[in-house]
């Protein structure tokens, strides 16, 4: 069984919860890696969602942060302002997963406006990346999503630099990007590329790329997911390819 | 005062044409349809929209021209994609934005429902969403006089009125949400008045065994609706589930314009919320569907 | 990590010397009082106790020694006199006080459970007791930058731990509190930690089917304590009415002095609630009076 | 049937209430008296407690804010903060009834400490006398519970004297002192007696009060229960005469 890129991209994801974390996730390919998270090396991981959901028991296979299937056999129903304001304020939630139409070197993000074009806005990311102590961004990896500057600031990253995260009141904060290509690293610091998808090169990578990213010396190759992931993500979190339209196109 | 009235009673006595409109529900669930669409019926504009996360609602009434504004944390439908014509409208100019996080949104809610000038945040911080908000006068920024660390200051958002749609509510105006409750429960207390619609009306006091569980008193609650899939294509938790069909073929024809949009509201609409369910779901099936589906999940 | 442990497990385990305890209860309802014998058993001292209303549990914890500070809205037992050893180890100079409204001090929590530095508030103003909390510097005078009117910043307040007594838990901690309460979740989620003593605990998810009537989610409880009467003489609501005539009596005892009530605790107390519950309610007799009496009120 | 003093002060107490109000009360005779004006002229008077019940239907005759009777049939069971800062800071309670060990020519209350002696304290009384817009005391009248000015302010009336409310940030107060011997008005002003109970005199009046308070010119006699409203307290209301213990004493 191999994997497929996007596939890859949510296994990879998934390793970046630790058993025990407090996770704040929306829809999509975040929550396909944290439910894939808690049914493998992460069973303590507990799911909160920016609506006021705490700790559900998910339901295959959820589209929005107010499905019903995203309600199931939660610790409890509560309020926007209980999950941003009481828990990922309050400094109770470790991980938060994020996503945006461009991310920039200093992994700062734009959900908002791209040269005229009306974005969603910020939602619930500007909170997260405010507060959680780890940020994780899954996303295909296109140039135009990679500028060296965001078009517009919405969620802090380390904005302009080192050191600029403290100067404006925000705690420490750790980032990893995960892209069909490449995993890169940012702490108070520029995304650095320490690791490459099998088969990609550090040529597409920065080929790719809005601005020229560091690599580490090290630079690792990510492990290819083993079958039981790929089953539990093809059979039991998204049987019905809600999130893998090209799983059924082969 | 006698609370219980039809939709277009509480909506022909409460909004008024330049209103600040709190919004209830979020995304495609408890969205408050059938007042929306009262609102639509009775042409009631100039409209500025507030909530956290904005979507359906919003878009219809700004497709048939009635909002000038809105102060929001998101406005899309997820997986369904982005409001067209809040798109449009933004782009042209129409209709300007006020952004928020959603935090900071419902910190404004807060803040007005505990009769305060503002409340902190140390969310925003070093962010352009953060300069727009003090550029557009609802955030300061702040240090706090205890730690010394910077902080943001949103201002009180009291809308003039809010709309939400609830799964039960007395005829004294008490109201029971099952599900997540999003920004609505603050938004309601900070309002100036409130309409709540839910799926059922019950006798004055029929919480009164269980006030625990009683989502919103009826001190902040100014007219009751009973209608029944009142959040229809939007889901209500444990009554039914949103109806993905309706929403995508309200997307496609929101895709192609404003034109087709407002052609859609007014073939669709009808003179009544019963009219649009008849013309949507003539025989009831689907709603019958969407209610099973919810009983197999929760 | 394993939530479900005895009173003396989870006090030896949770309050230190010199803590920071956020008391639960108010008045003659729910105070958490199985816990606080634990304390006095335990003999865990040097403590500050912060809540809203402090009563009963304040007044054994202050008799026994235990207590250096406390910080509150009010210290009393309303119609059933003050807190008598309270009282005169406070006009002694032997324990400070932090005087407070209510609504600052449900504040003080609210900010800790947002992780704010402070909220603020209107009230308070041109007050003695504003002056009070200014010079101990848990408030401060401030302005609103939006309207320019007067403004009090109160500062959060965070327990070391938090300690309540509930109708109900899950081994998780999820927990269901019947009845109004007071300050407590918002202490609870401000509080570092919290021990929660619940008339019956369930299995794990016992509430999952009903998520909304969770009083107070599993991710703020790090312990929980099955104590049936666990607040015994104050009342449960829907469990058990207070215990007028124990609450007499104890009052009885602390009009005459701290030695004798220091004697009424050694003589009551025994080596656990149970030994305690059997000596003051031999057959059980009165706990079964309070529960009839409670279903006749509800 | 003749009234009692201490009936007298609830009956005058209970004409305070306008229909329609919501009136945050103790326990005591402000509850008696609350209770009173429902079963008379303001049926639809609502009963907010601080701890958090919103419009109980009260069963005799509870002893405290956390008295299961006070909590019956209530529209909700909430906390502190949604009694006291969403309804009351937030404007919504016209009426509120405080109690005091001292009361001053200012309306300014102290519930805090007196000569050294420790008193419970300010609970909700400051947010109360900050936030409503009618507060009305009733207190047996002794000169020691009416000195010229507080010891300690824990709520404030009209603080220093008139204006001074408004300099401090706080909206405008209309004050009624009901005693056993006459009824005191104050609105940005000091004190003013402006009815006598029926029997009392000025004199009485000044004899017992620690400041000297003006007398309005046209000086009303408090109108006497009718029978109804005393069988109501009597034999609806407080039966067990909990708090009129002088009536078992008869």
């Amino acid at each position: 069984m191999t994997a497929l890129p996007r596939e890859l991209l949510v296994v990879e994801g998934a390793r970046q919860i630790r058993d025990g974390d407090l996770v704040i996730v929306g829809t999509g390919l975040p929550l396909l890696a944290a439910t894939l998270a808690q049914k493998t090396h992460a069973p303590g991981a507990k799911l909160v969602i920016e609506s006021g959901v705490m700790f559900p028991k998910v339901v295959p296979t959820p589209v929005s942060v107010v499905d019903p299937r995203l309600m199931h056999g939660a610790s409890r129903h509560g309020s926007l302002f209980e999950a941003l304001g009481g828990l990922v304020q309050r400094g109770l939630v470790r991980t938060g997963f994020l996503g945006g139409a461009e991310v920039d070197q200093y992994a700062n993000i734009n959900s908002t406006t791209v040269a005229g074009k009306r974005l969603p806005g910020s939602g619930g990311a500007n909170d997260i990346a405010s507060h959680c102590s780890q940020v994780v961004i899954l996303t295909d990896h296109e140039r135009r999503r990679f500028p060296a500057r965001c078009g517009y600031v919405t969620s802090p990253g380390f904005l302009g630099g080192p050191g600029e995260r403290a100067k404006a009141g925000l705690g420490p904060l750790r980032v990893k990007v995960v892209t069909d290509l490449c995993v890169m690293e940012a702490e108070d610091s520029a995304l650095t590329v320490t690791a490459l998808m099998p088969g990609a090169t550090a040529g597409a990578v920065l080929e790719n790329t809005g601005f020229t990213p560091a690599f580490a010396d090290s630079l690792d190759t990510v492990l290819p997911p083993d079958p039981e992931e790929l089953r539990l993500l093809r059979e039991e979190i998204d049987p019905a390819c809600v999130y893998f339209p090209e799983r059924i196109a082969r | 005062m006698h609370k219980l009235l039809t939709a277009s009673e509480a909506v022909g006595r409460l909004v008024a044409h330049g209103s600040v409109v709190g919004m209830g529900g979020q995304n495609i669930n408890r969205c408050p349809m059938a007042l929306v669409h009262e609102v639509i019926r009775q042409g009631v504009g100039g409209l500025t929209v507030v909530g956290c996360n904005l979507s359906l609602p919003l878009d219809m009434l700004v497709a048939a021209g009635l909002v000038v504004r809105t102060e929001q944390g998101t406005g899309n439908l997820e997986r369904y994609g982005t409001l067209f014509a809040w798109r449009r409208a933004v782009e042209r100019g129409q209709v300007t934005v006020g952004d928020h996080s959603h935090l900071a949104m419902a910190s404004r809610f807060a803040a007005a429902a505990l009769g305060l000038p503002y409340l902190p945040t140390r969310s925003l911080l070093g962010t352009d969403l953060l300069a727009d908000m003090v550029a557009s006068g609802v955030a300061v920024e702040s240090v706090d006089p205890f730690g010394g660390r910077p902080l943001v200051l949103v201002r009180a958002m009291a809308p003039d009125v809010a709309l939400i749609h609830a799964n039960r509510a007395d005829t004294l105006g008490n109201t029971v949400i099952e599900g997540v409750t999003s920004h609505e429960v603050d938004m309601v207390r900070a309002a100036k008045v409130t309409i709540v619609s839910a799926e059922e009306v019950l006798p004055a006091g029929a919480f009164a065994d269980r006030p625990e569980q009683v989502t919103i008193p009826e001190a902040y609650v100014t007219a009751v609706v009973e209608q029944p899939f009142g959040a229809f294509p939007t889901s209500v938790y444990r009554a039914y589930d949103f109806a993905e069909s309706e929403i995508k073929e309200y997307q496609a024809v929101g895709r192609t314009g404003d034109e087709e949009l407002r052609a859609w509201i007014s073939d669709n609409l009808g003179a009544s919320f019963e009219d649009y369910l008849a013309t949507r779901d003539a025989g009831g099936t689907l709603r019958g569907a969407l209610s099973d589906r919810m009983r197999s999940l929760v």
